[in-house]
């Protein structure tokens, strides 16, 4: 059916023997690389020439004030923005800037939006068997059917993100929170190799950010992590590294202390949101 | 119901899980039995006989209410409302149009055993290329499908490549069909121009003409609603079902989590262009002309209006909508031909304003227990 | 046709000698029996006769002379059943006033039945047309002076153009001189003398065309010689002078098509309303205008100009009306108001049909806004069409100064780049929807005001220019007043210009398909803009 | 009933299974039509939608002769009844309708549909339920239906008298052909085109074509290609087949173009008072129209005839024209053959209307031809300011309906004749069958490439 359309894109056969998305590579440690990446929008560079790696399996918390270009920067890696020179790799064998978002993903890239959004005319369960890694090509996805072990995998899930009980009901009754919490356990269907959480705590009571928090946590290791977040209790409690953005660059990367102490940052940042956090 | 998730194993059979298709493939068999048994069985000034015209009428409605199921498919699941179906209706509908016409053959008024007749007298000497292959009728009943098929996927993948949507791929589904029919109005297209194709005389050697013919087609128009509602149910139970229902919601969400949302949107527009193809064809012996007024994007827009009053996303509900309003037009037509404007304008804003979920929607809150999760239910 | 002209402008001729002499003595009147006889003649089945008759009443030099030609030429010289001659002064109806023919004093009304036309035909029509032309060539009124000298223009046979020479000398007006020297050396050319072919050079006047045509394929060498090169540079003249005229056309119809869509970008743009009642809103607008010359008869011009606000208000009424009681329900459900409005429409037109009429009405154009301005022979540009042009325009200008400088056209623009902003900032985001709503039906209303001009005012009127007002908004890019103008504009000039080699129906295929294609490259538009609508 | 031409050989069998299906029909019909109840005279006319606008008063008109006829005691003593239903300008819809008045409401007479494409789209119905249908719309011709009866014009009674006054009367030389893009002026063009270059030897380039879409609303360009046109010298003038609601945008464009009755004549064969109504008639003045009456006709029967509409209206303004002198002139023939049958049976009075001679309008009479068209006189009349038109020529006697055009190569050689024993509606008189045009040659030629 789609084959005229499959012919147009580059890289791909028919969706139905599409290859699923060759290992990635990272022998060589990190499981992305940004180098020099600029963006800029009529003008205004949201990015200037960032550089970030990041490591396989690295917890690595994002921070800096509003209009630093944290969200921009996912866009970026996400394939939702292009930039506008420089280069990002995922692993050492794939260009993400040769690929469109579906690519991305399917490559093992989970994003969590700011705001959350779920699938709200489905069921939870729905929601995280779309999520779940499998081939998404059109005919795969008909001919679809419901395996004992996807059911496991679903239920596993939803017992980490804490929904079973919930889980034939639409997610558009869900709280906040569950939203919130619904879409990392997407993220977690997804099996990626890369996570990037954007606010993940925003509208969450105490205890429901200590739960992400130990979830964050115990996912770093298997998955890597990049977690923007304003929240600095929050990062505290999570952070080994933290990059601090600022007008679109690195202002200063390393471990809590040492960031919190760098003058540079204090000045641009920290010392403005320490009072008000 | 039951999940669709734990319903049965393969994909086409699943459909028949849920009591909804269970019931409506119940009714309209029960249906189909009477009006023929009444037809035939019945004799004629009995009270309960239904005569030739009853029995034509019927076999209209159900050609558009296939109709209205295919635009349910994209309007309802896929959030895509598109203003242009009557040309894939239409479209169906001159394929079908063109098999019939050869099928006179030298029984035409200038007797020309080729050329129609619209033809002969607007002096064209040969038969033009795209009407050849017409005379059989594989060929033709290949191109009630794949013409408008291909169209919807030539004009679907340009459309969602470049990512239109919304209110701009419904203007421009409006422009596309109000070209076709400013097209098929020119005399020079080769298809009629105004007069469109008419006088057919035989289907696969069946006399048109007879009242036999016109209960077959009933049934045909029959069958064809009951295949397309389970075909559509079971894309709808699928997980593409629910993926058509995730990029309906959410568009960008579904692309991160890993689907090439307009390859989806593509497949599911072809078929329900493809589906709207052969309402056309069916629609056509029927009514026994096809011209280009079906283009007309007032038109489309009824067909939108069907599955509105029906109920969005639930299929069935276009069928009683594209039943509904079209029985309503017979009867007021009939009784009050000023005031039946006003009713249909007023059934556009009541529905719209005031049941926004249409009948369907009507009937489900009227028995509230029945847990509603299968997917779409919800509309957006 | 010539045939008879000839023969009019001869015996004409005869008459204009005799008139020349009594320009001193002035014209006589005869006696009603003779003048009962000179009409008599004209009661008579064949045309030829009837031809002859005329002849007769100009030849006898009767003052009432020309009147009666006239009458005879607008068809109100009629017979009673008694047989007496009557001129028919207003027409309408079933009775008719009647005046006597000879006395002209007025006979009160006569029923149809009992009246008897002395019918002509076109030829009649032009031998009287000429004949009273040459008449006119008399006439101390300048006007008409300028009328016949136009209308002698390739009709000047021998014995005219004989006359000519004199009346040119004698003639003080600097118009007509020219006209009739022109005349006059169109006949020379024709009969191939050199003098009228030099006249001629960078006239564009068809009929000298014609005849520096015939003086070209003429057997006289020089005379051809010299009509080709004066044909050569006519030609270029008047290429340059098609030119004008197609933009112009293109122009007046890119008018139409922002008059028609500017409303709906505003609607549109701003509330992300998909009014399919916008068509309908023209309408009522058309139908105003009908309504006001109604109420003011006679007068159509003030009626327009007071219709331009009326058929605002009319529609901006309407228009708060459906935004009350529909749009209003359905905030943030774009696709359905299209669905809501539709219904409406349809309601808007039945309701015109039941209560007013299926037929159409007539809306009368003003003097001043018909015929066109003459810029040459050549070259002439339609005066409604120029008027509704620069009214198209002095809508646009009208609605960017609300838009930039007041107080609604800030709140409106705040409302369409972020909703929730301005509400937090204190603007009634709802008085912002109906005002906006009202502003951009009444400009619908405008539009129909001007469209009464150019088409058909009937139900229908909206429906024919429903998709063309989308396509334009789209094409120039929603909620941008600057694009609806451009991709207007531009589109009706598009149209014109395919509209030579492609015919009318496929150079509107076309360029709904170049915007179809055009919507997939730029699926924003011309001037694309960010704002609720734009999300779609 | 009807012995068949045993020439027929194509359309015997389709032949025989009509008469069946008729006398099934007609068996019925007797069934339930006792002598005391209403004779049913169904109404197929658009009462909304576009067509609304023309049909409407028809659907009056027929109201008011049933009216007259009931009147004077109605037909065979039993009372006339009229069934309308509203088609809304749908085709599909007057198919429909069609079919439910004839076997649903089992009328004995129809009278209905104004545009060819809905005429085409009832006549197999017609055909198959054996009704009566009569069609009151000058129409393209290239027709002739065993149960339609036109007694509206065919080309030869309209089209080609009017370029013949042209020609001959006013000297015209150069004619822009000008219509809207469908079947009619499609035809009627051809026709046209033929009939001037054989008849009148004018020359390919004097002759200029167009065709715009419904409702074209701007005319800037082709008014001005006109005026080029006409300028060359010779005396031009327009033949318009220009459809309703183009038609205003299209004078109002050549009024403000300058362009005159008296410089370049347009002859329009669909403009009739009703269009009037809704133009302003001023700057018309002089351009013509051919029809087959016009209210302005001078006899007693005409003023009678707007007496009785404007009586049957209410509105002083009301206007006659020529689809309503049709309707006057089919009806008076159909209760003249009723009379004659002694029967509404569809076959008696389908043998009994040929030949019947009733009065027209305009001071004739009308004849049903054998080939189900009727003798019409055609007048050619100006445009006044009054909104009427003054009749200026008119034809020396009336000129018989011609279904097959002599101008057309496929059509050349087919007369109708419904009479026995041929009942032929396309006798091809050259190959001596009752099968359509010279189909053998002219399929040689198809199938050759």
């Amino acid at each position: 059916m789609s084959l005229l359309q499959s012919l147009k894109a580059r890289d791909r056969v028919f969706d139905f023997m599409a290859p699923t998305a060759s290992p990635v590579d990272v022998r060589h440690g990190p499981i992305l690389y940004m180098e020099d990446v600029t963006v800029s929008f009529d003008g205004f560079k949201a990015i200037n020439n960032l550089n970030l790696t990041i490591d396989d399996g690295e917890l690595r918390c994002i921070i800096g004030p509003n209009g630093a270009g944290k969200t921009t920067m996912m866009d970026i890696i996400t394939g939702k923005t292009r930039p506008t020179e420089g280069s990002v790799w995922f692993g050492s064998r794939h260009n993400l800037l040769q690929m469109n978002e579906p690519e991305i993903a399917s490559l093992g890239v989970g994003r969590k939006f700011q705001k959350p959004t779920v699938f709200e005319a489905l069921s939870v369960f729905d929601n995280l068997e779309l999520a779940m890694a499998a081939n998404k090509g059109i005919f795969p996805t008909l001919t679809a059917r419901m395996t004992g072990e996807i059911q496991d995998r679903i239920d596993e899930v939803l017992s980490i993100i804490g929904l079973t009980a919930l889980r034939f009901q639409p997610a558009g009754i869900l709280s906040h929170g569950q939203k919130q919490w619904l879409e990392i356990g997407m993220l977690l269907m997804q099996r990626p190799r890369l996570l990037l959480v954007d606010e993940p705590v925003a509208g969450m009571t105490e205890q429901e950010m200590e739960r992400t928090a130990e979830l964050l946590v115990s996912l770093a290791g298997k998955q890597s992590v990049v977690v923007v977040e304003h929240d600095m209790g929050f990062v505290r409690s999570i952070a080994r590294k933290v990059t601090v953005l600022h007008q679109g660059s690195v202002l200063a990367e390393g471990s809590m202390d040492q960031v919190s102490s760098d003058p540079k940052v204090v000045e641009v940042y920290l010392g403005a949101d320490e009072e008000a956090a | 119901m039951p999940n669709a998730n734990s319903a049965s194993r393969f994909w086409l059979t699943r459909p028949f899980g849920e009591r909804a298709t269970q019931i409506f493939l119940g009714v309209l068999l029960a249906a189909l039995i009477i009006v023929t048994v009444l037809h035939v069985a019945v004799p004629r000034g009995h009270a309960l006989h239904v005569n030739a015209y009853t029995v034509n009428l019927f076999g209209k409605y159900l050609s558009y209410a296939l109709l209205a199921v295919a635009v349910d498919l994209v309007w309802g699941y896929l959030g895509i409302l598109s203003l242009g179906h009557g040309a894939f209706f239409a479209i169906g509908g001159y394929a079908m149009g063109m098999y019939l016409m050869r099928q006179i053959g030298d029984r035409g008024t200038y007797g020309h055993p080729v050329l129609p007749d619209f033809m002969v007298f607007l002096n064209w000497e040969s038969l033009p290329w795209y009407w050849h292959g017409f005379d059989m009728a594989w060929f033709a009943f290949a191109m009630v499908l794949l013409a408008p098929g291909l169209l919807a996927l030539v004009f679907g993948f340009l459309a969602f490549r470049s990512r239109v949507t919304g209110v701009y791929l419904s203007i421009i589904t409006q422009a596309l069909t109000f070209a076709l029919m400013l097209a098929f109005f020119r005399n020079e297209m080769g298809f009629g121009g105004n007069n469109g194709l008419t006088d057919f005389r035989e289907i696969l050697g069946f006399n048109l003409r007879s009242s036999d013919t016109r209960l077959g087609l009933f049934l045909a128009s029959g069958v064809a609603l009951a295949l397309g509602y389970i075909l559509c149910r079971a894309i709808v139970t699928s997980k593409l079902g629910r993926v058509c229902v995730a990029t309906r919601d959410a568009e960008a969400r579904t692309r991160f989590i890993g689907y090439r949302v307009e390859r989806f949107q593509l497949f599911v527009f072809v078929v329900s262009a493809m589906l709207a193809g052969v309402a056309g064809a069916l629609y056509v012996p029927q009514v026994g002309i096809i011209n280009p007024s079906e283009f007309s994007p007032l038109f489309s827009i009824e067909i939108v209006l069907w599955v509105a009053l029906g109920g969005r996303a639930t299929l069935y509900g276009a069928v009683i909508g594209a039943i509904l309003v079209n029985y309503a037009k017979t009867v007021f037509t009939g009784v009050m031909p000023d005031a039946w404007l006003f009713a249909l304008g007023a059934l556009f804003v009541l529905v719209t304003v005031f049941l926004p979920k249409g009948v369907a929607g009507l009937l489900r809150h009227l028995r509230r227990r029945s847990s509603s999760t299968s997917p779409g239910e919800a509309t957006a | 046709m010539r045939r008879f002209l000839f023969r009019g402008l001869w015996c004409a001729l005869l008459l204009s000698i005799a008139l020349g002499a009594q320009a001193q003595t002035g014209s006589s009147t005869a006696s009603d029996e003779d003048a009962q006889a000179l009409l008599e003649a004209l009661d008579v089945g064949s045309y030829h006769d009837k031809g002859e008759a005329i002849t007769a009443i100009l030849q006898s030099d009767d003052e009432r002379a020309r009147d009666w030609l006239q009458a005879l030429l607008d068809g109100r010289l009629q017979r009673t059943e008694e047989g007496r001659f009557v001129v028919v002064l207003n027409n309408i109806g079933r009775n008719w006033p009647v005046a006597d023919a000879l006395t002209e004093e007025p006979l009160g009304e006569m029923s149809r039945r009992d009246l008897d036309r002395i019918g002509i035909n076109n030829a009649l029509r032009n031998q009287l047309r000429s004949a009273i032309a040459v008449v006119d060539l008399y006439s101390p009124r300048v006007e008409r002076r300028r009328l016949s000298a136009e209308r002698l223009l390739g009709e000047v046979d021998g014995d005219l153009a004989g006359l000519l020479d004199t009346l040119i000398s004698e003639e003080d007006d600097l118009q007509v001189r020219q006209r009739l020297t022109q005349a006059l050396a169109i006949y020379q050319t024709e009969n191939g003398e050199l003098e009228g072919v030099e006249t001629l050079k960078g006239s564009l006047h068809p009929r000298a065309r014609v005849a520096l045509n015939r003086a070209a394929n003429g057997d006289d060498p020089i005379v051809a010689d010299a009509a080709r090169s004066a044909l050569a540079s006519i030609e270029q003249n008047l290429k340059l002078n098609r030119g004008v005229e197609t933009l112009y056309f293109g122009l007046s119809l890119g008018s139409v098509l922002v008059l028609a869509a500017i409303g709906l970008a505003i609607t549109f743009g701003v509330m992300g309303v998909i009014n399919m009642a916008h068509g309908e809103l023209i309408m009522l607008g058309a139908y105003t205008t009908w309504m006001m010359q109604q109420l003011l008869p006679g007068q159509p011009g003030l009626a327009l100009l007071l219709s331009i606000p009326a058929g605002f208000l009319v529609a901006a009424l309407v228009g708060i009306a459906i935004e009350r009681g529909v749009i209003q329900f359905l905030k943030g459900r774009p696709l359905e108001t299209l669905l809501a409005t539709f219904g409406v429409s349809l309601i808007l037109q039945q309701l015109v049909r039941t209560v007013i009429s299926p037929l159409n009405r007539t809306v009368v154009t003003p003097e001043w806004m018909s015929g066109s301005l003459i810029i040459n022979d050549a070259l002439s540009l339609t005066l409604n069409r120029m008027v509704v042009l620069g009214f198209a325009l002095f809508v646009f200008v009208g609605l960017m100064l609300i838009m930039r400088r007041t107080r609604l056209g800030l709140e409106v623009r705040a409302v369409t780049q972020n909703r929730a902003m301005a509400r937090a900032m204190g603007i009634r985001a709802t008085r912002v929807d109906i005002l906006t709503f009202a502003l951009g039906s009444g400009v619908a209303g405008l539009a129909g005001v001007a469209l009464s001009q150019l088409t058909n005012v009937g139900p229908n009127l909206g429906q024919n220019y429903i998709i063309d007002s989308f396509m334009v908004v789209v094409f120039g890019g929603v909620g941008n007043l600057w694009g609806t103008l451009v991709a207007g504009l531009s589109l009706g000039v598009i149209n014109q210009l395919l509209e030579p080699w492609a015919g009318a129906v496929l150079a509107k295929i076309i360029v709904l398909v170049f915007i179809i294609l055009f919507i997939q490259k730029r699926p924003r538009g011309l001037f694309p803009q960010k704002g609720r609508a734009a999300e779609g | 009933m009807t012995t068949i031409d045993l020439t027929a050989k194509p359309r015997a069998r389709r032949f025989a299974t009509t008469l069946l299906a008729s006398a099934l029909a007609a068996a019925s019909l007797h069934a339930v039509a006792q002598e005391n109840d209403p004779i049913k005279v169904g109404i197929l006319h658009s009462l909304s939608g576009t067509m609304a606008i023309s049909e409407s008063t028809l659907k009056d008109t027929v109201e008011m002769l049933i009216a007259q006829q009931n009147e004077a005691g109605g037909l065979l003593g039993r009372q006339l009844e009229a069934v309308v239903v509203d088609p809304a300008s749908n085709w599909p819809l007057f198919a429909e309708r069609a079919r439910e008045l004839l076997a649903q409401e089992e009328v004995d007479v129809v009278f209905g549909n104004w545009t060819s494409v809905s005429r085409k789209a009832v006549l197999p119905v017609f055909e198959e339920l054996n009704g009566l249908l009569f069609y009151p719309v000058q129409y393209e011709g290239e027709e002739s239906s065993e149960n339609v009866f036109y007694t509206g014009a065919a080309p030869n009674q309209q089209a080609i008298p009017a370029v013949d006054y042209l020609i001959n009367e006013v000297g015209i030389e150069r004619f822009a052909l000008i219509g809207t893009d469908y079947v009619y002026p499609r035809t009627t063009n051809r026709i046209l085109e033929a009939y001037l270059q054989d008849e009148y030897g004018v020359a390919e380039e004097d002759i200029m074509v167009n065709y715009t879409p419904f409702g074209h609303s701007d005319w800037q360009n082709i008014v001005s290609e006109i005026r080029r046109f006409g300028e060359e010298g010779k005396p031009t003038a327009v033949v318009s087949t220009i459809n309703g609601d183009a038609n205003v945008p299209f004078y109002r464009e050549l009024a403000n173009q300058g362009i005159d009755a008296a410089d370049i004549p347009v002859i329009a064969f669909s403009v009739g008072e009703q269009e009037l109504s809704g133009i302003d008639t001023g700057p018309l003045v002089g351009h013509l129209a051919a029809w087959n009456y016009f209210m302005s006709v001078d006899t007693d029967a005409n003023y009678d005839f707007i007496d009785a509409w404007i009586e049957h209206t209410g509105d002083e303004e009301a206007v006659t024209n020529d689809p309503m002198e049709a309707h006057y002139i089919g009806f008076n023939m159909w209760a003249e053959a009723v009379r004659k049958a002694g029967t509404t049976d569809v076959d008696a009075v389908k043998d009994a209307i040929i030949g019947v001679t009733v009065p027209n309008l305009s001071g004739g009479y009308a004849a049903m031809m054998p080939n189900h068209h009727i003798t019409k006189p055609v007048l050619i009349g100006e445009v006044q300011d009054n909104g009427q038109f003054d009749i200026v020529w008119q034809t020396p006697s009336t000129v018989a309906g011609d279904a097959w055009s002599d101008f057309l190569p496929g059509s050349r050689d087919l007369i109708a004749d419904w009479r026995a024993p041929m009942r032929c509606g396309n006798f091809n008189v050259a190959n001596g069958s009752c099968g359509g045009s010279t189909a053998a040659e002219e399929a040689e030629a198809a199938l050759a490439e």
